[in-house]
């Protein structure tokens, strides 16, 4: 059984093997209980139960107290394209537009102000560039994803 | 006498309250928009009446909607909550002239303490110590800002920029550096503006390494106004309570019988019936300063309820019939720490998440209590406030309620959305929390550049390992809603998305 | 010195005992029966231990298996819980002899006071009033139905067949009649011996109209010996305890100190050591008898517990860590009440139900805490006590307790197994529960052809619409498990086979 | 919309009528919410949620505090004959047989003495009768629904 899962690190492949019950991945042992839960033994000796769900293609899984999101990627499915857009984190509404296509702009600077939740949010720049491209205006509502602004990287 | 209450809120407050009127034989309403209908508030009330309208200016916040709305149900008493409308006198006015009972104070005892400018301005005629600062009355715009500038160099840097209707922190900005000022003044006051509909916000010298004391007042028609001891609060982050206990660790006899003493004349100032909360802040030195008073329930009163042993919502519901509250002699028992579960990503800022509740497990056993408005497949939604529920455990020793609030957020699952249940879990290993010694400055000082969590990497390869099973036996938790999750909005997953955006 | 506890029990007071093992800092080891691989203590359990064998008396009450377990998993002391092997002398003393601290009394306490008619002989020594009865010493099958014919002359009628080893109402038989003495005794020696390993019984007075009182002993190696006040425990089906509530409504400061003082003193009479229970009947008269003493903890521990604020488990590990008692002077505050959730059809005698349990949702809110050993997914199985969970409730006062439960138990949800929960929720109502006016023989007389719930007609006219919507709507709620609930031995709803087939 | 359910009081049928999102049986409405739940509105004016899960054929209902046991009938299976047969209420071991073959018996009369979860249960007899068949003897193991006695009714 392979699979593959998207982390903060980077993807991850996952391949496992099956005697009777039992999973095995490396030293790595797991059984499947009740209800979304499972039984995992690390090869270091920690054992714990884990819960799991899924929500689209996202494995929510809680173990050791920690909880982890990790997103199956299909087999065969091509990766997106990871650079550039800067996406809303959350439905809300833009309040205020702070650079312009075309301005140069450090890591941090505030480009954008949203609202949510009776909040206000500063939409950052993450690293140095410059703005390419500002696709909504004050006033304006947003979708969770959208894609606020563009930027191309300054190569340091 | 008072036999049907109109719960005018949302949420685990409502849930608290219909609960609450339910045991004391009381008939409840509740109200809510179209986005709730299926929220745990609107099973638990008796009768359930839709709020016309798509905001929450429209809807929860429409005091002529809400008053029709009670007239209809029959309702003969209404509790706001806190938040929405609990502090605006005009609506407690409007709604004991339409003679219905208001279940908090006089509209007069919510004005002057509700307007912090005039709170303090009170407070201080009455003798009691308040933090150096200033009010800013006007409403205009460049006006405020010129005078918010002049003022600053009066109260000093660090300075803290408030809201005048403000609570919850909203429309709250700590200022550093002189340089900071306007944009921050402005965006508190625009932040005010949004949720209070009033801009205008006030300045105080930032206290550092203080703690956050507050004092639970109860008052009754019948001539007794009591307090019920202190609850630490300081723990916040982006100005909100996150960690709340009773009592506080550090707290005198001394001064405890001083801050009391000063919190009941201050409501005693006020005529306040009800329940009520003064702030304080309490210096490393032991000196305390009014911060403000919150005129309604607040978020944190289990902790006060559990080593009290008084039911706070119960206690308003009486002395809003006109009866004289039901506690005698009061006596603090044990230690009761609560944590607020957000919808939130701790290792972003605490940015406010949404998504599915697929799993939501809360803890057992002894010594816990939870108060919520959700349950396993509800959708957490942008519209409201993020807070998903309180924990709050009691425990004989503030040691052994640590101990027990560490088990219970073991315990704790919460799959679907991101929460900040393991920041919560991680707080109580902090030494300033093991010791007692938090002030309001904690969560910036620990972790100035943002919280991560300690995370062993075996943890990550066990939670790889436990996906892969589940993809492999096919374990698609499913919840029984013929609506699809992932239908509306696609499937959400703040955390890493966030996580790599905005770093 | 204890650092890592062995808890040789399972269900809701293993989840219990591991999670104040948890909170205390104490490693802890469960072992479990194949049967119990999924159940909740395993997963809370830091290690888990797989007993072999297929039969209760295989797995949980074969003392050379968990004493190996015990040695090879490092344990430094083994905490029994209730039933099991938590009054036999015998393992107390062969644990104590492997050097591991036995969590309770010295297995000379447990003798002297398990044995029921060796304590009766004890406490009468000691003075304490007991039931008018007699023990009858032999094991022989005819010598003892022979000796039982004759003592019940003696004692008279209405008379009480009890198990010398008994607890938990196994082995206990009412008898009303001489013509149905010897039945009663044959079934009641048989089910003894089934339960206990010790076919012996002895007679006692039936008192009517009693209450059953029992007072909560701590004891220390420090010399501090105390009570924790009483309990109320009339309310029992089938001589077991359904509904039970602290302080007693109708006891006075009077009988509490003189009832305190003689279990006090039935403690120290046997050097007793840890927590354990001294059984009364109060009769309406003020009198009192002892009943039996139970030395270990008890189901009903969580309503001292709340209305003391002491942690009696936690306070068992510190005893048995040689530790003083933490408590100090204790003061009764407010009233609770304990509510046993069984798997049983309550319109058919009490007969315990197996199933799934497709929905668990407990209720929430002030005042209430949940003591379980399942989970929604979970199946309830023929091979153990059908006890689901304890819904314990407190409030400030009695009548607000009894709010409180009514209010709980309306919340509570199970579905996919039969449940005691309505007839449990309508105990709430009856007279003689809202009176505090309760005694022993209540439910037999309040339903002497057995109890059915009062049910509206249009409620069943709800429920059949619901299952039309759910059934078109396609509401199949799935658990995620990948082993069908109805794979192994078909859908079963004992609810109605029961109700047609035996009425 | 058309299902028929099996309940103490015997079979009943339920016709159901859908508008938008609303469903209704004579003047009773009702409405599907989240996870499992409804909003049930009676023509009495009582209203309130209802719970449910499907086990096997059996909808689980928990409605204003009570919990209902509805087995659905599947349209056009006929209809299992009820008389007769005494079976076991649960999964046990049977500890003593009190009758025999041709035996006459009263109703309420013991008939049998099983133990499960440590406990007597015994079976008795609904009605006055005699016994015409015993399929288990003392010592025998017995599952949940296995006939264990079959009696004949007598005609009072």
């Amino acid at each position: 059984m392979h699979h593959q899962f998207r982390t903060a690190e980077g993807p991850v492949e996952v391949t496992l093997a099956k005697q009777g019950e039992v999973w095995h991945l490396g030293e790595h042992q797991a059984s499947v209980g009740r209800d979304g839960r499972l039984m995992i033994q690390l090869a270091n000796g920690t054992s714990g139960h884990a819960t799991v769900a899924k929500v689209g293609d996202v494995w929510w899984v809680h173990f050791e107290g920690h909880t982890f999101c990790l997103e199956r990627i299909e087999p065969g499915a091509s990766q997106s394209e990871d650079g550039g857009g800067l996406t809303a984190p959350m439905p809300g509404k833009v309040l205020d537009v702070l650079v312009e296509v075309g301005q140069l702009v450090e890591a941090g600077q505030t480009l954008m102000v949203l609202e949510a939740m009776k909040m206000e949010h500063r939409i950052l720049a993450s690293t140095s560039g410059q703005v390419t491209g500002i696709h909504f205006s004050a006033g304006e509502q947003v979708q969770q994803g959208s894609v606020l602004l563009e930027m191309a990287e300054s190569e340091d | 006498m008072v036999s049907t209450v109109l719960v005018a809120n949302r949420g685990e407050i409502a849930c608290r309250i219909l609960r609450a009127c339910k045991e004391a034989g009381l008939t409840s309403v509740a109200i809510y928009a179209a986005n709730d209908a299926k929220s745990l508030f609107v099973e638990l009330a008796d009768h359930a009446v839709l709020l016309e309208g798509d905001t929450i200016t429209d809807t929860y916040l429409n005091q002529s909607q809400i008053l029709k709305i009670a007239a209809t149900s029959g309702a003969d008493a209404l509790h706001p909550g806190f938040g929405f409308l609990s502090e605006r006198a005009d609506f407690a006015r409007a709604v004991s002239e339409a003679g219905i009972q208001w279940i908090g104070p006089s509209p007069n005892a919510i004005e002057r303490m509700g307007d912090k400018m005039s709170a303090r301005i009170t407070m201080r005629n009455a003798g009691v110590p308040v933090i150096p600062g200033e009010e800013i009355e006007t409403e205009d715009e460049e006006e405020a800002l010129i005078a918010i500038e002049q003022a600053s160099t009066r109260v000093g840097y660090p300075l803290l920029l408030k809201a005048s209707s403000g609570g919850g922190g909203k429309g709250m900005r700590a200022v550093d550096r002189p340089e900071d000022l306007l944009e921050a003044a402005r965006s508190a006051r625009r932040e005010a503006l949004a949720s209070f509909g009033d801009g205008r916000v006030y300045l105080e010298r930032l206290l550092t390494g203080s703690k956050h004391v507050e004092i639970q007042i109860l008052a009754d028609r019948h001539g007794r106004t009591i307090h019920l001891g202190e609850r630490e609060c300081s723990v916040q982050r982006r100005h909100q309570k996150v960690f709340e206990e009773a009592p506080c660790p550090t707290m005198t006899e001394e001064i405890r019988s001083a801050m009391g003493k000063a919190a009941v004349a201050a409501a005693m100032a006020v005529n306040y019936e009800g329940a009520g909360t003064v702030e304080f802040l309490l210096a490393p030195t032991g000196e305390f300063f009014f911060l403000e008073m919150n005129t309604r329930i607040q978020v944190e009163h289990p902790v006060t309820e559990m080593i009290t042993g008084v039911d706070i919502v119960r206690e308003q519901l009486r002395i809003a019939a006109g009866e004289p509250m039901s506690c005698g002699e009061l006596h603090l028992r044990g230690h009761a720490i609560e944590v607020r579960l957000y919808a939130e990503d701790a290792t972003n800022n605490f940015l406010p998440a949404i998504g599915p509740l697929a799993v939501f497990q809360p803890p057992e056993g002894p010594g816990i209590r939870l108060d919520t408005g959700v349950r396993q497949g509800d959708e957490v939604t942008p519209n409201y406030d993020p807070m998903l529920a309180k924990l709050i455990v009691w425990a004989p020793s503030r040691v052994e309620a640590l101990q027990r609030m560490r088990r219970s957020l073991d315990e704790f699952v919460v799959l679907g959305t991101v929460t900040n249940l393991r920041f919560l879990r991680e707080l109580c290993d902090v030494p300033d929390v093991v010791e007692g010694t938090t002030d309001t400055t904690m969560i910036d000082r620990l972790w100035p550049d943002g919280w991560a969590p300690s995370l062993p990497d075996e943890f990550e390869d066990g939670a790889l390992m436990a996906a892969a099973v589940a993809e492999s036996a096919g374990l698609h938790r499913q919840t029984t809603s013929t609506t699809d999750a992932t239908g509306d909005s696609g499937p959400v997953s703040p955390f890493m998305t966030l996580n790599r955006r905005y770093p």
